[in-house]
């Protein structure tokens, strides 16, 4: 697969790349979203970017206010937003100034001219309207009056001007709508839907999108009509889903397929609160929600309630995660099931909260006091985080072990189609509760003794409320088997070691190679950077050559053929949102020449990007 | 489904148990003299009155002397981390209503550390029973100033004297929205089980403190005011619906003054002029005065229920929450979850 | 020594100030029609009355929308981490008396993530002024419910309702042996720099509670009282030394009632039969009392200083242990100190 | 050197190994301490480790309740408390019990006859008395009734009976004193200073102490009369100093070097406290301490007074450093001087609070979200504490860096001579704050920059009070330069970038190869396994072996020579006090295959275990 050339915009296209972008208060995050469903349900494929201010409502109009969203359609399968979009919606001069560096020489770019006046100009740090002269001469620009053109589709509305102008995003989209032939019905309904009971919001947002999308058809247009067919994707039912949502419901499975309750606590943190919003409407799942005073106190209760037989969660992003440190440490001590999810977000520090990164990889690994291993999880797309919340509720609960799921701000964001698991194919995870005594002590008693173990080396779950089980566990070292404190040295150090194996032990699938495995040279990834280095593989190997691909699910234990696979290249290249986190991992346990490939910008790698630094090492070619 | 598993306590008899029944097999670790010890055998005693069930009791722990109770009860127990008790017990009576969750920590564990967990957790009153053992003093870390401790205390980490004033507990309780609190101290088995067993019945949070020596490192601390010789003077029994009235002869009496309460004598204003306890009140101003009546605990100082008003669990009305969505949209369909956002189908 | 390079405030002349000298070149970002712009603006107006002077006046807070108040202000700031701006204060306080520290924080800022904090700061009493706007959500991670908002509230993570008990910041504050508490609202200019300037002027730890309508995600919260119309019979004016009375015609009042405070009409009890207001009793129970009077902030509720008394500012105590120290046994000699235990020469 | 044989025990004899054992409440700590210092005085050489319970007081007489002290006192430098106990002074059955696996075959053990009776043997679990029969065939065993001799010596003194028994340890004192000849006097003026005002007790000790004393000369223990003989050490004036009580001084010679007021902030936590306890009674060298409400307080309020200008400094262990994590991660993005000290203990969680461990090597360096390097330092020997201590203070100050310094239970509480630096050798720390404008803004403005750095790259540090420097810092991330807040994707790169750089770019010395640096083998360590290892190599190297020692005080950044080191050698091994930390920061960095060698029983390793393991490495001589 090539890069498609935009010029000129041809009828039919393979893909397309268009990104909307405006000021917060204008709904971009919406319009794109409607967009994108249209799309999936029109049977692209596809996969969105979208990106936000820190601030809940920047100075509108300023560079810090701009708001966008990125969606790639196309027919055929890919695999990530896109590099360089192909159309940039641009609703202020805001939007275009913070945006353009980004657009495909030769793009298109739709702007809203009424926002291209002194005020918005001056704002976005214009010293004159770049519509004008010969700033935007390489791209191609579509002036368009939205905001007037909306105002006067409104108009015998009855609807306030001030009022009417809100709908201009929904000009955008019918215009956009139109120029991908898009299907109108669902936008429609759900304008309906969403926005029940208000009638005149409903009129001057129908009215407004069917405006835009008759401009179009009456404007001079005609050439940037364009269709992207649907895409030949594997047969079954598909919806568009976001990492945290997936998240979310794959916790809700997980408590499906394991009967029990999934209790989770949780402290509000961007990016990651939106799981927690979205399980505490699921109530009717079996899912208890608690908003706790603080992270601590959110694993703690989550902690609690594992104790007491439930699916422990908290979810988080990286400074909840540094709080949690030491409970995650008593966690490991107490060896009770408990999964711990965070969001990565741009750091040190608050850092960048609404920015992805993914620089919290040995955190998970070593961010505790003492010797605390757990197993270590990272998903690697929106709808991935549905399969690894199931992979991590099962390591917790089969293992007794807190499990760390990582995932980031651009997975839980973005979207794609997700094809529909039937319910009935996921495997159930056993779940057993000690019962009744395990043990004879010295004078023939029948007692309990909660760490004694199984063959996983995974002590009994017994929770309370069992009668006979009655026993004691905390974070000071225990006797293995009885769980008596013990200050006994050999004690420790048996301890210390099975806490260690008990975890390498895991049983985890082996990697696969995909792309090229004949080559010399392969791309090693983790969590969500796998569809741009998938994408930039592709792309290379479609260029002839021999390029491999190995990405890595389970974080820790390693699979067990990583080491022999790593040792059959002779390059090793990690792309990783930091500074080179999980090529330290390899280095140390592999002793391979793996070399680090950094991008800590706030921003996903692109394709684009790693297809250039990959065709680099290769030797210099196609630079 | 945690359910099918367990006995439902309502239902069946519960078997009489003793003491004995409530000792667990490992052997107890303070230093002899210390103060828990008899806070332990006074709960341990207690424990077969209550008709309480062994297998249906948790206790939760953090950090110190005192949080080393729970491995001597043959309960469930965990002894967790500094200052976390509260946030633990939390969840596991959120998750486990069928529980009895009790957490005991030292004045250290709980008010300074653990101090955020403590408010929150009155504040919202879920169904713990909380005994904070204040023997004003760091004990396990052997022996710095802790935030019960009197300004001016010299410790090893004080050896000039601590610049701060010290917490009253029943003072920051109240101030938290606490619908239990009350107070009672080692050296009266009897008073500790009587609040104990209140504390017990209380649905929702409450909170015990209790008066603790700790020989070792800040002896005869309550001492002007708990020795047998002294305490009929100087310990101010609340009894709910009676007049607030103490001394050896019951001389002594508390009386409404300026907005808060003071000492009086029974002789200058008659019982009429006393101070009627009611724990129940709805405004626990009047249950804050009399936490305010003792500048410190070597004055006359009032132990008991302080206040005791029930204002609705949490994990009731939580689990009551998920009873109605199920109630109202039926057991959640993962089938149709999935398919709840738009789809499409190729 | 940090001393010689510092203008000492105390023996200048301070340079008078503009509201211009006050403003920092950052673009202010909150949302159109946020309370936080009529705080900042009070603030920024009441510096050069004060006679503050920039250089010597520090900002801190934690994370949410009200903690980017220190970007707006001309002064030194730091913007630091949730919930832990009380303790990096107390830190800077303790290290430079000379400066004038203010905290400003969210209800989830202070409350919730740094409750802890917030308590132990008051408790010490160190001169630190810490402003809490209490806009009963979670504003910049749009909108949870936060540790203020009343029971039931329906938000992104409680959508049937939360089941929490909110605090009372004025009633938790004084629990905590807070020395000065008082309240505001961000519609009344005047009255937010009447409460500021006493705030600045306390010694010791400070905390005024400013009610601030987040018009994003809480629109209206305090509107039932504070709105133009409804304010004179909705809010209660705390005057020291005045009856407490108000009403558009003064014609309601606050007595004494079993303990607590409560409403009255002055009709019928007289002026002789409303409650003095005292902010320097002694006692803690009346101001405690006064903050029980509204259940909530959508009845007739004080605003205006609750407590203000002077018990000993900490870091002067703490200092004052060093100044003791090096006059007893004079400036640390550290030739002295290795030689301090047994040598031996070789 | 070789390992001196105590059978038959002869009159002169290089070094000695002895080791006091009894319940909590025996004072066997301070009998330690006494003979310790005794012997300091005299001249030896020494090390000691001490050991003792987690309970404050343990039920007496139980295992559980043993509280022991071990010194190691030679004629020549000796680097560690020693390998098995020559001489085991054990009070009780308990004692004896619980301490003899260690004490070496033909050793000497000194046993307080009057508690070997029933209930004690009862309480140890001995069935029946082990001084009868032959269970302590393998070694020589003297029989005192100590109890029962202090009670006499002292019934003439008014004394009650009870009372007299508690001072058993003096005559278990007295006896060892004449057996190594010992100096009295120190002792006994120890006693009237340290029990002044206490009549009755100080002559109770001082009976005692003689009675013991007499006892050796009259009874007949003629053979156990050993001397050794003051060692050979460097001339100056010696103290003996633990690790805590140095590391308090160093702080107060940091703070004195470079003339700022030290605030410590910190909770109290074992073994960390004692830094607190003894920097609290200092403030006379303007040293201000805070006890805190908790660990995050306590960091949190050392960053707040080092952004006044103070030397701001946080005292804790494990548990504690986990808590502080995400303020540490403020102090990186904040460039502000911090010194965080972890006196690392055995974990995870609670673990073993009283016992030495060095398991959070990783945590130092990779347990914060987001990419947040600073320095990690690690003492190696207790006086090393007091020069670690300045020098974590100058890379803080120097670099405006957060500098994690590493000890552990171990160093904390042993002890060793110490050659007393001369106060005026120690060299100054330079300090300056920003006084004035350092940029000019678009308008020709005189500004000021808070990240505006300096050839070291840090930027200034700008205390409040100081005129015209107003400026705010914070957690989000800054432009470079302004230090304004900034959202910007290039910057945050660049921002990243920088603040790895700085810290990889800070001086630190190269690292020196000792033992023989001819051979293949080289012993990699780093913080208190310093002593064990140059023991074991010293040994090995006597025996006529190569092998060589390489020992690591920074451990971020490392020596810039030690790849070029390590790669000189073909086997690497890295012993260890966890399961293998620092090894993986060698084999990551260096690609070398250095191998770990671990040991995590809550004990320090002793230089006889490393002998054999090094011995087995070279080829299973001597094994
Ligand atoms: C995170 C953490 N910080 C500090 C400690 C050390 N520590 C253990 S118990 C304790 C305080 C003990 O005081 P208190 O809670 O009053 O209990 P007491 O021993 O007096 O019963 C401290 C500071 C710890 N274990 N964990
Ligand atoms: C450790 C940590 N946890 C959570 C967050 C996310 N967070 C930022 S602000 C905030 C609460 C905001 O509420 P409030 O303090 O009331 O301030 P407001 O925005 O309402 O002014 C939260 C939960 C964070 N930044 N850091
Ligand atoms: S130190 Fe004090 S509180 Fe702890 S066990 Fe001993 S006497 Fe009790
Ligand atoms: S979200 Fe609310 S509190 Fe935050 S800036 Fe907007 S209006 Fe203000
Ligand atoms: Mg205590
Ligand atoms: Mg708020």
């Amino acid at each position: 697969m090539t890069e498609t050339s935009l010029e000129p915009l041809v009828t039919e296209v393979d893909r397309v790349i268009i990104r909307f972008a405006g000021d917060s208060g204008d709904g971009m995050q919406l319009t794109g979203d409607r967009f994108t469903t249209a799309s999936a349900l029109f049977g692209n494929d596809l996969a969105t970017l979208p990106e936000y201010p820190a601030e809940i409502r920047a100075p509108a109009g300023t560079l810090a206010g701009v708001s966008s969203f990125q969606v790639h359609i196309s027919d055929h399968d890919i695999l990530t937003p896109g590099d360089a979009p192909h159309v940039l919606v641009a609703m202020n001069p805001a939007a275009l100034k913070s945006q353009l560096d980004s657009v495909l020489d030769g793009g298109t770019i739709i702007a809203n001219a009424d926002t291209f006046e002194e005020r918005n100009l001056a704002k976005a740090g214009y010293a004159h309207n770049p519509l004008e002269g010969d700033d935007l001469a390489a791209y191609r620009v579509v002036q368009v009056p939205m905001t007037s053109l909306t105002k006067e589709a409104c108009k015998d509305l009855g609807v306030k001007p001030r009022d009417a102008e809100r709908s201009k995003n929904f000009f955008a989209l019918g215009l956009l709508s139109w120029m991908y032939s898009r299907p109108l019905e669902p936008t429609i309904e759900w304008i309906e839907a969403k926005f029940a009971g208000r009638d005149l919001v409903i009129a001057a947002n129908k009215a407004a999108f069917s405006a835009g999308h008759a401009y179009g058809e009456t404007a001079e247009l005609a050439d940037h009509r364009v269709i992207v067919q649907p895409a030949e994707l594997p047969s079954g039912t598909y919806t568009n889903i976001s990492g945290n949502t997936a998240l979310a419901w794959g916790l809700v499975a997980a408590g499906h397929l394991s009967g029990l309750r999934v209790f989770l606590g949780s402290y509000p943190i961007t990016p990651a609160s939106d799981i927690l919003h979205e399980l505490s409407k699921r109530k009717e799942f079996d899912i208890a929600t608690f908003q706790a005073e603080d992270e601590i106190a959110a694993v703690g209760s989550a902690l609690g309630a594992a104790y007491g037989g439930h699916l422990g969660v908290t979810t988080t992003s990286g400074p909840g995660v540094a709080l949690k440190a030491e409970t995650i440490g008593l966690a490991v001590s107490l060896e009770l099931p408990l999964v711990i999810v965070n969001v990565q977000r741009g750091g040190p520090s608050t850092g960048l909260p609404t920015k992805t990164e993914a620089a919290d990889l040995l955190m998970a690994l070593y961010g505790r006091h003492g010797e605390s291993p757990l197993p270590v999880l990272a998903a690697r797309t929106p709808a991935d985080c549905f399969d690894q919340a199931i992979e991590a509720s099962r390591i917790a609960i089969e293992h007794r072990t807190p499990v760390m799921l990582l995932t980031d701000g651009y997975l839980a964001n973005s979207s794609e189609p997700w094809l529909l698991p039937d319910v009935d194919d996921l495997e159930p995870i056993p779940v057993e509760f000690a019962s009744g005594f395990n043990q004879v002590d010295e004078d023939g008693n029948e007692v309990f003794w909660p760490y004694l173990r199984d063959e996983k080396l995974a002590r009994p779950w017994a929770i309370p409320g069992t009668p006979d089980l009655m026993h004691r566990i905390g974070g000071l070292e225990k006797e293995d088997g009885s769980g008596s404190v013990s200050y006994d040295s050999d004690n420790h150090a048996h301890m210390v070691g099975i806490r260690a194996e008990r975890i390498a032990r895991i049983p985890v699938p082996d990697v696969e190679v995909t792309g090229d495995p004949d080559g010399d040279l392969v791309v090693v990834g983790w969590g969500s950077t796998w569809g741009a280095i998938a994408g930039a593989v592709r792309r290379v190997c479609g260029m002839g050559h021999s390029v491999a691909h190995v990405h890595l699910t389970h974080l820790n234990p390693l699979p067990a053929n990583m080491g022999e696979v790593l040792r059959g290249f002779e390059k090793v290249l990690v792309p990783e949102m930091n500074l080179g986190q999980l090529v330290r991992l390899l280095r140390d346990e592999y002793l391979v020449d793996a070399r680090p490939v950094s991008k800590v910008s706030g921003q996903p790698f692109t394709a684009g990007e790693l297809q250039q630094i990959i065709l680099g090492e290769l030797g210099g070619e196609d630079r | 489904m945690t359910d099918t598993l367990l006995t439902d306590g309502a239902s069946d008899e519960v078997p009489p148990t003793t003491r004995a029944d409530w000792q667990s097999d490992q052997e107890v670790r303070w230093c002899p003299g210390c103060g828990d010890y008899s806070i332990l055998t006074a709960l341990q005693l207690l424990m077969p009155e209550l008709g309480a069930r062994r297998e249906k009791t948790v206790f939760v722990s953090g950090i110190g002397c005192a949080a080393r109770f729970p491995y001597y009860m043959n309960t469930y127990g965990m002894h967790s981390i500094h200052g976390r008790a509260p946030a633990i017990a939390t969840g596991l009576a959120l998750a486990r209503p069928d529980l009895d969750v009790w957490v005991v920590g030292g004045d250290g564990d709980m008010l300074s550390i653990g101090g955020n967990h403590l408010i929150h957790a009155l504040r919202r009153n879920i169904d713990i029973n909380i005994l904070l053992f204040n023997n004003q003093i760091y004990g396990l870390t052997k022996g710095q100033f802790s935030p019960t401790s009197e300004k001016g205390k010299i410790t090893k980490s004080s050896p000039v004297g601590s610049c701060a004033t010290p917490f009253n507990p029943v003072s920051v309780a109240l101030g938290a929205e606490a619908s239990f609190v009350a107070r009672t101290h080692d050296m009266d088995r009897h008073h500790m089980q009587e609040m104990f067993r209140r504390s017990y019945e209380h649905p929702g949070t409450s909170m015990v403190e209790v008066y603790q020596n700790c020989n070792v490192f800040n002896d005869g601390a309550f001492e002007t005011i708990t020795k047998k010789a002294v305490r009929d003077d100087m310990l101010i029994p609340l009894r709910h619906g009676e007049p607030i009235r103490f001394g050896s002869e019951g001389q002594f009496g508390v009386a409404r003054h300026d907005g808060g309460v003071e000492l009086v004598e029974v002789a200058d204003v008659g019982v009429e002029g006393l101070l009627v306890h009611d724990e129940t009140r709805p405004d626990p101003s009047t249950a804050f005065a009399l936490s305010r009546l003792a500048e410190s605990p070597d004055r006359p100082t009032p132990i008991g229920v302080f206040r005791a008003v029930d204002r609705g669990e949490y994990a009731g009305a939580m689990n009551a929450q998920v009873d109605e969505a199920r109630a109202a949209r039926g057991k959640g369909d993962l089938h149709a979850l999935l398919h709840s956002l738009p789809t499409w189908t190729v």
